[in-house]
C-alpha cells in the first residue's frame, strides 16, 4: 500500500500531506494538520459536520479522497477566525446563542461562510437551504437560521463601511 | 386534496433529580491570588449549560462579576464527584453544590475584608462589580483583588469552599410504591396547531404555544435554547423517529442521518412560548431543572391537533403519514363503504 | 482494504487504469461511494476517479444540451438554460452534496436517492458510454435498468431542451429539504388543441431504479390535462412501479401515494 | 426570546440579583464558534490502537466458535480482545446502587442475545486495518427463537444466563403503585375509558458518536479521554470490570458534542481500557454512525394500558395503568426508568384511587437505556393522549378536563408523597391566555395553592 504527498493549500499555507490510499481530506485536516475544528459526525455525508470550503464551495471532507484533490485551496474554520476577534459569522453565532453542544457549530458555520460568498443577501429560505446539509441535534435550528442572516447583516455593514 | 387544520392540548410536569441510589454531587472553589474564582467539578456540559448558569450561580453568591469565575471540569483527578448529567439534575444538584461552596468561600473573603477595612463582617457587602464595602457606604471598600492578594500574601488565608448537595436514597415500599423519587416538579402545557394533508397523511406542525414553570430561569437565553431544542425534538418525536421501523422485523433499521428521519431547517414549527417561576424551594436561587420536560408536552399535543384535524387518533408513536392515512381511509371506508 | 486511489487527466488514461487496477471501482463527486469505503470494504480495492478526466461542462447548442457526466449538480443548477431543472435540482439532497455529486453519478445512486435519473428519463435523455474502444449512446431510462459493464464509463448525457412549461415535478419526502424520495414525480407533457400529445414521466423512488411510468403516459395521451383525467391517468401507475420498504416509507405507502403525486405534478393540484 | 410572565407566584420569586436570570453569554461559545472546543477526539496521541468490534449477526444465539486467526492475518492487527481477557466479565450499570443481578458480558461468552451486541474487539494500527480484521473474524452460531414482544417475554421461557425475562423489584415482577382503591373507584364511575399506547425505539442520535481514547501512563495508570456524561460512573463501572483500584483510572472529559442520555451507558471505555493495558498503547474506541443509530442504547419502546373511571363532571376517580418497558438484552438503566415511569403515574393529576403495574421486561432487542425525559416522555404521550379522549368521550374542553383534575399543593400524589410547588394549573392558564382563549371564571380563578371548594 503505498502512500502519497498531496499539495494543498490550507488556510493560506501551502502544505505537503502525506496520506495512505483513500484519506479523506477530514482525516488529513485532523490528523496530519491538527485541525480539529473540522468534526467528524458520521463519515457518510449525512451530517454535515465536517463542511469545508475546497476551492471556495462548501463541501463535506468526509467524502473526498485527498489523493483526487490535488492543487486544491481548503478553508477551514481554523482559517475563518481573525487574528484578532472574530469573523462576523461567528459572532452571530456567539452573540445569537446559536451553539448548544458545539459538535455542528464548525459545519454550520462554514456552509454558512460558503452560502455567503455566493450570496451576501440570502433570503431566510436561502439560509435554510444552505444549512440543510447540517444536523443539528439540540437548537431545533430556529437560532441557527437567524444567526446565518444575522451574519450576512454584519458582512454587508462592514461592506459597506469599508467603502465609505 | 385538502389540508385539515386542527389544534390540541397536553399539559405535563416533570421531576428534577434521581432517587435509587442517592444523588450527591460536589463542588470546590478558591480564589486565585487575584481574586478570580475557580470551581472544579467532574460535571459534564452536553450543551445544556452548565459551565454557564455555575459560573452565574458561584458569582451570584460570591458577589463577584460572571467573567471573573472560570468553570474547570471535569477531570477525575482534580474535581470532585459528581453523580453526571442526566435526570434534569445539573442545574438543580450541581448548582446547589456550587452554591454552598461559594457560600463558605465567601465568608472568608469578607473576613478578610473585614480585617483590611477594621469593620465588622457583617457590615459588609458585595456590589457584584468586584467591590466590597461597608453597607450603606460605598466609598469604605476594598477591590475583590485586594482581599485576595491580602489573604495569600498577609493573612496566609485560603479564600475556597466545599459544597456538597445529596437527596439520600430513597427506598420504595414494594407493595404500595410510596417513595421521594425527585426533589420539585417542573411544568408545561403545550397547544400544538397542526394541518393534515387529507390525501397523503402528512403533517405540518404550524404553531407550538407553550407555557413553562420552571422555578427560575437561571439564563433565559439558555433556557430559550432548551425550550426550542427540546420542542423541536418533541415533534421530532411525535412525527418521525424510530430505530425499527418495521418491529418486530429489524430490516430497514436507519443508519446514517438521511434514514434516520428527524425535521430538518425547512421543517420548522413556529414557536411562541412564556416561561412562568415559582421558585422551588430546595433548588438555587428556585431553579429546577428543565432539560428534559421541553420535549414531553408537544408529543400528546400534536397527536390530540391530529385527531382534531382529521378524526384519526393514533395510539402509538411515530405518528407516521401511513399510520394516518390508513386511519383515514379506513374512516372513508366506514362513511361510505364500497364493499 | 484500498489499495490504490488514481486520478487520471485523461479519459484514455482512465480506461487504461480501470483495466489495469484490480477490483477498482469509479469514483465521481464521492457522495455514494465514500461512505461505503469509509466504512470498511471488500467491494473494490482501487478507487479511479473521474475528477480531472475532462467530462465536466454544459453545452447548449440549437435547443440540445449535452452536459458532462462529471458536471456538479451545482453546476447544472448555475447553467441558465437549465433553469426549468432549478426547482427539481433543489430537491435533491443539500447545496453542500450538490457541489460534490455528479450527474453522472446520480445515475447509479440507489433508490430511493437519485432523482435526477427520474427526470432525465422524463426529457427523453440518452448517455454516451465508452468502453474504451467504442462509444455508443443509450437511453437513460434504459441504462439505469441494466448495468454498466466493467469497462464502461457514461461520459455525457443529452436532451433536448423541453418546450417552456411543459416540464413538470414533484418529490414527495418526509422533510422540506435534504429528503430521500418516498416518489419523485418528474414529466414533459406536451398539450395540442386542447389535449395531450406527447408525454413522458419519470418516476423515482418507486422502484429498484428510476422507471418511466408507461401506462400512465398512454391513459394521459389523447385526454384533455385536467384534474380528471390525470387522475384516472394517475391511477394505472401501478402497473409501473415496484415499490419497497424503507426507513422513509413502505412499499404500500408509496404505492398509495404515488397517484396522488402524480396527479399533483401533471395539473398542480 | 421567551417572556418571563411574572404575574404568576410573584410574592415568591426573589428579586434583585445580580447575574442569576441574566441571558450572559455561554461560556463555551467562544470555543464553538471557533471550532477551538476540545471534544474528545480532538485529544490524539501518538502510536493509537484504533478498536473495532466484530457483532452479532443474530438476535439470540449460541456462539459455537469464534476463530480470529484470519483476523490477526491481516496486516496491522496487533490483537483481538475475547471475553476470556475481561477479568470480571459480568456487570450492570447501576451495580454501584445496589442494583443486581449482574446480566450482561463485557463481551459475551456462549451467546448473543440481540443483533449488533459485540462479540469480540479486533485492535488494530489504523481504523482500516481494525475495519478488515472485524470483517475476518468467523463466528459460528446456533441460532435460538428471539422474543420481540414484551408481553410475550412474561410468560415465555428465561432466555437470560441471569434470572427472568423481567426484574424482579423486592419480590414483585413489576414495580406497583397501589392508591386508594381502583375497583372501587370503577364501580363509581360514570364513564369507563380504557385505551392503548405505545411506542417504537427512539436514538438519541448525539452529532458526536459515543467514543473514548484510553491511555496507558507511565506510572501505570490509564488515563481515559472520554465523552460520557457521567464520569464518575464509567470510572467506577470500569475498575470493578477491570479488577484494578480505583485510582489506577482517571477519567477526563466534560464537552459532550450532544449526550441526550446516550452516553450515559458504560460500553467503549471498559474495552478501550483493558486494550491499552494489554497492549501498552492509546486505544481508540468510537462508535461509527451506523453503530451510533443501531447498536447503542436506544429510549426504551414503552406500552401503556390505560384504563380510566370519570365521572360525568369531569373528575377522574380511577385510574389504572399496566406498562412495559423494553428494556431489550440487558437491564443498564431500565430498572430505574421504570421506577420513574410508575412514579410519573398518574401525571399531574389527584386521582383518588391509583393502580400502577410497571414491567421492565426483557427481549431480544437492542438494550435500552437512558434518554431525556427518560420514564416519562411515553408515559406523557400516552397519558394527554388519553386526557384527550376523555375530554372527547364527555365532551368536555380539554384545558378545562385537566384544570379540574389537576394536582394542588397539599394533595398526596399516588407514591404518597404530598405535593409541593405545583404550578400545573397556571402554566395551562398562561398557555389559554396566549392563544387568546378565554376560560371561563370558575378555572380562571383555579390556583395550585388550593383545591377550591
Amino acid at each position: 500500500m503505498k502512500h502519497s504527498v498531496v499539495a494543498l493549500t490550507v488556510n493560506g499555507a501551502e502544505r505537503q500531506v502525506l496520506v495512505a490510499p483513500g484519506t479523506t481530506l477530514l482525516d488529513a485536516l485532523r490528523e496530519s494538520q491538527g485541525l480539529t475544528g473540522t468534526r467528524r459526525g458520521c463519515d457518510q455525508g449525512a451530517c454535515g459536520a465536517c463542511t469545508v470550503l475546497v476551492d471556495g464551495k462548501t463541501m463535506m471532507s468526509c467524502l473526498l479522497p485527498v489523493e483526487t484533490i490535488d492543487g486544491a485551496t481548503i478553508d477551514t474554520i481554523e482559517g475563518l477566525t481573525p487574528m484578532e476577534g472574530l469573523h462576523p459569522i461567528q459572532e452571530a453565532f456567539l452573540e445569537g446563542f446559536a451553539t448548544q453542544c458545539g459538535f455542528c457549530t464548525s459545519g454550520m458555520i462554514m456552509a454558512t461562510a460558503g452560502l455567503l460568498a455566493r450570496n451576501p443577501d440570502p433570503s431566510r429560505e436561502d439560509a435554510v437551504r444552505a444549512i440543510s446539509g447540517n444536523i443539528c441535534r439540540c437548537t431545533g435550528y430556529e437560532a441557527i437560521i437567524d444567526a446565518v442572516l444575522d451574519a450576512a447583516a454584519r458582512m454587508r455593514a462592514a461592506k459597506r463601511d469599508k467603502a465609505a | 386534496m385538502a389540508w385539515l387544520n386542527g389544534r390540541g392540548v397536553a399539559a405535563v410536569n416533570y421531576p428534577t433529580g434521581m432517587n435509587l441510589g442517592g444523588d450527591p454531587s460536589q463542588a470546590l472553589i478558591h480564589a486565585t491570588t487575584t481574586g478570580g474564582f475557580v470551581i472544579t467539578l467532574s460535571s459534564v456540559d452536553l450543551g445544556q449549560g452548565i459551565k454557564t448558569v455555575g459560573a452565574q450561580i458561584a458569582a451570584e453568591t460570591l458577589g463577584v462579576p460572571y467573567e471573573n469565575v472560570v468553570i474547570d471540569t471535569a477531570d477525575t483527578d482534580t474535581g470532585p464527584h459528581c453523580m453526571g448529567t442526566f435526570a434534569s439534575r445539573g442545574t438543580h444538584r450541581i448548582g446547589n453544590a456550587i452554591m454552598m461552596a461559594a457560600r463558605e468561600a465567601r465568608e472568608v473573603m469578607m473576613s478578610v475584608a473585614a480585617t483590611e477595612l477594621e469593620v465588622d463582617a457583617g457590615d459588609l457587602v458585595t456590589d457584584g462589580k468586584g467591590k466590597i464595602h461597608v453597607n450603606g457606604a460605598p466609598d469604605k471598600g476594598i477591590s475583590v483583588v485586594d482581599v485576595a492578594l491580602a489573604a495569600h500574601f498577609k493573612h496566609g488565608k485560603t479564600i475556597s469552599g466545599r459544597g456538597m448537595f445529596m437527596k439520600p436514597k430513597s427506598e420504595v415500599v414494594p407493595e404500595t410504591g410510596e417513595m421521594d423519587p425527585d426533589s420539585c416538579q417542573a411544568h408545561a402545557c403545550t397547544v400544538a396547531e397542526v394541518e393534515v394533508d387529507d390525501e397523503t397523511g402528512e403533517v405540518r406542525v404550524k404553531k407550538l404555544i407553550n407555557a413553562y414553570e420552571i422555578g427560575r430561569a437561571m439564563n433565559p437565553a439558555l433556557a430559550h435554547q432548551q425550550i426550542v431544542g427540546g420542542a423541536w425534538m418533541g415533534i421530532s418525536h411525535a412525527l418521525y423517529e424510530t430505530t425499527e421501523p418495521y418491529y418486530p422485523d429489524r430490516g430497514h433499521g436507519p443508519t446514517d442521518f438521511s434514514q434516520y428521519l428527524m425535521p430538518g431547517p425547512g421543517d420548522l414549527a413556529e414557536m411562541e412560548s412564556v416561561i412562568i417561576e415559582r421558585p422551588a424551594a430546595n433548588g438555587p436561587y428556585g431553579a429546577k431543572g428543565i432539560g428534559e420536560m421541553t420535549a414531553n408536552s408537544p408529543i400528546p399535543a400534536i397527536a390530540n391537533a391530529i385527531f382534531d384535524a382529521c378524526g384519526v387518533r393514533v395510539q402509538s408513536l411515530p405518528i407516521t403519514p401511513e399510520k394516518i392515512l390508513r386511519g383515514l381511509d379506513s374512516l372513508r371506508e366506514q362513511s361510505n363503504p364500497t364493499h | 482494504m484500498l489499495q490504490t486511489v488514481a486520478t487520471p487527466g485523461s479519459l484514455p488514461e482512465t480506461h487504461a487504469l480501470l483495466s489495469k487496477l484490480d477490483g477498482a471501482r469509479l469514483i465521481a463527486g464521492g457522495t455514494a461511494v465514500m461512505p461505503t469505503l469509509n466504512a470498511g470494504t471488500d467491494e473494490f480495492s482501487s478507487l479511479v476517479s473521474l475528477r480531472a478526466a475532462g467530462l465536466s461542462g454544459i453545452v447548449v447548442k440549437d435547443g440540445v444540451v449535452t452536459i458532462g457526466a462529471a458536471t456538479t449538480m451545482t453546476e447544472l443548477a448555475d447553467e441558465p438554460a437549465l433553469a426549468f431543472l432549478q426547482s427539481a435540482l433543489e430537491t435533491i439532497a443539500s447545496p453542500t452534496i450538490r457541489n460534490m455529486a455528479t450527474i453522472g453519478g446520480n445515475l447509479f445512486v440507489k433508490q430511493p436517492y437519485g432523482d435526477l435519473s427520474a427526470c432525465l428519463i422524463a426529457l427523453g435523455a440518452t448517455a454516451t458510454v465508452s468502453d474504451g474502444t467504442a462509444t455508443r449512446i443509450e437511453p437513460v431510462e434504459k441504462l439505469v435498468a441494466s448495468r454498466l459493464g466493467p469497462k464502461d464509463i457514461v461520459t455525457q448525457l443529452a436532451f433536448s431542451i423541453p418546450s417552456p412549461g411543459s416540464f413538470k415535478f414533484v418529490k414527495a419526502g418526509r422533510k422540506a429539504l435534504n429528503a430521500a424520495a418516498i416518489v419523485t414525480v418528474a414529466a414533459v407533457v406536451s398539450v395540442s388543441d386542447g389535449v395531450v400529445s406527447q408525454c413522458r414521466i419519470g418516476l423515482g423512488g418507486v422502484a429498484e431504479c428510476a422507471v418511466r411510468a408507461r401506462s400512465v403516459e398512454e391513459a394521459l395521451t389523447g385526454n384533455p390535462l385536467d384534474r380528471t383525467h390525470a387522475e384516472q391517468a394517475a391511477a394505472k401507475a401501478d402497473r409501473d412501479i415496484e415499490p419497497f420498504d424503507d426507513s422513509h416509507a413502505s412499499a404500500w405507502y408509496r404505492a398509495r401515494v404515488t397517484p396522488v403525486h402524480i396527479r399533483r405534478a401533471l395539473v398542480g393540484e | 426570546m421567551e417572556k418571563i410572565d411574572t404575574s404568576f407566584f410573584s410574592k415568591e420569586r426573589e428579586a434583585d440579583l445580580f447575574v442569576v436570570g441574566e441571558s450572559v453569554q455561554r461560556a463555551d461559545a467562544r470555543g464553538h464558534v471557533t471550532g477551538q472546543t476540545q471534544f474528545y477526539e480532538d485529544v490524539t496521541f501518538p502510536n493509537t490502537l484504533h478498536l473495532k468490534m466484530v457483532r452479532s449477526t443474530h438476535h439470540h444465539a449460541l456462539i459455537k466458535n469464534i476463530d480470529i486467526e484470519p483476523a490477526m492475518k491481516v496486516p496491522g492487527v496487533v490483537r483481538v480482545l475475547t471475553h476470556k481477557d475481561v477479568p470480571n466479565n459480568w456487570y450492570t450499570i447501576l451495580k454501584l446502587i445496589g442494583v443486581g443481578p449482574d446480566d450482561e458480558p463485557v463481551l459475551p461468552e456462549d451467546r448473543v442475545l440481540f443483533k449488533g451486541e459485540q462479540v469480540c474487539a479486533v485492535l488494530a494500527e489504523t481504523e482500516q486495518a481494525a475495519l478488515e480484521g472485524a470483517r475476518r473474524v468467523v463466528a459460528d452460531y446456533e441460532e435460538l427463537p428471539p422474543v420481540f414482544d414484551v408481553e410475550e417475554a412474561m410468560t415465555s421461557k428465561p432466555f437470560k444466563q441471569a434470572g427472568t425475562n423481567y426484574f424482579v423489584y423486592e419480590g414483585h415482577n413489576c414495580r406497583r403503585i397501589r392508591f386508594g382503591d381502583v375497583d372501587k373507584g370503577f364501580a363509581e364511575a360514570d364513564h369507563i375509558i380504557e385505551h392503548r399506547y405505545e411506542s417504537a425505539p427512539i436514538e438519541h442520535a448525539p452529532t458526536e458518536t459515543t467514543g473514548c481514547t484510553a491511555k496507558p501512563e507511565g506510572s501505570g495508570r490509564v488515563t481515559v479521554y472520554s465523552n460520557t456524561q457521567a464520569l464518575y460512573f464509567t470510572l467506577d463501572n470500569m475498575a470493578l470490570i477491570l479488577g484494578v483500584p480505583f485510582n489506577k483510572l482517571r477519567l477526563v472529559g466534560g464537552t459532550v458534542g450532544g449526550g441526550f442520555g446516550g452516553k450515559v451507558d458504560v460500553i467503549v471505555e471498559p474495552i478501550a481500557a483493558l486494550g491499552a493495558m494489554l497492549t501498552n498503547r492509546p486505544v481508540k474506541y468510537a462508535y461509527s454512525r451506523a453503530e451510533e443509530m443501531q447498536v447503542s442504547s436506544p429510549r426504551a419502546a414503552e406500552r401503556l394500558y390505560i384504563k380510566d373511571g370519570v365521572m360525568k363532571d369531569g373528575r377522574i376517580v380511577a385510574r389504572k395503568i399496566t406498562l412495559y418497558v423494553d428494556a431489550g438484552a440487558y437491564c443498564r438503566h431500565s430498572t430505574y426508568g421504570t421506577t420513574k415511569a410508575a412514579a410519573h403515574m398518574p401525571g399531574p393529576y389527584s386521582i383518588p384511587n391509583v393502580h400502577v403495574d410497571a414491567y421492565c421486561v426483557y427481549t431480544n432487542r437492542t438494550p435500552s437505556s437512558a434518554m431525556r425525559g427518560f420514564g416519562v416522555t411515553i408515559g406523557d404521550f400516552a397519558l394527554e393522549s388519553q386526557m384527550d379522549q376523555v375530554a372527547r368521550h364527555l365532551g368536555m374542553d380539554p384545558m378545562e378536563l385537566r384544570l379540574i383534575n389537576a394536582y394542588r399543593d397539599g394533595d398526596t400524589k399516588a407514591h404518597r408523597k404530598t405535593v409541593e410547588g405545583a404550578a400545573l394549573v397556571e402554566v395551562i392558564q398562561a398557555a389559554a391566555r396566549q392563544t387568546g382563549k378565554e376560560l371561563a371564571p370558575r378555572f380562571a380563578a383555579m390556583s395550585s395553592y388550593q383545591r377550591e371548594a
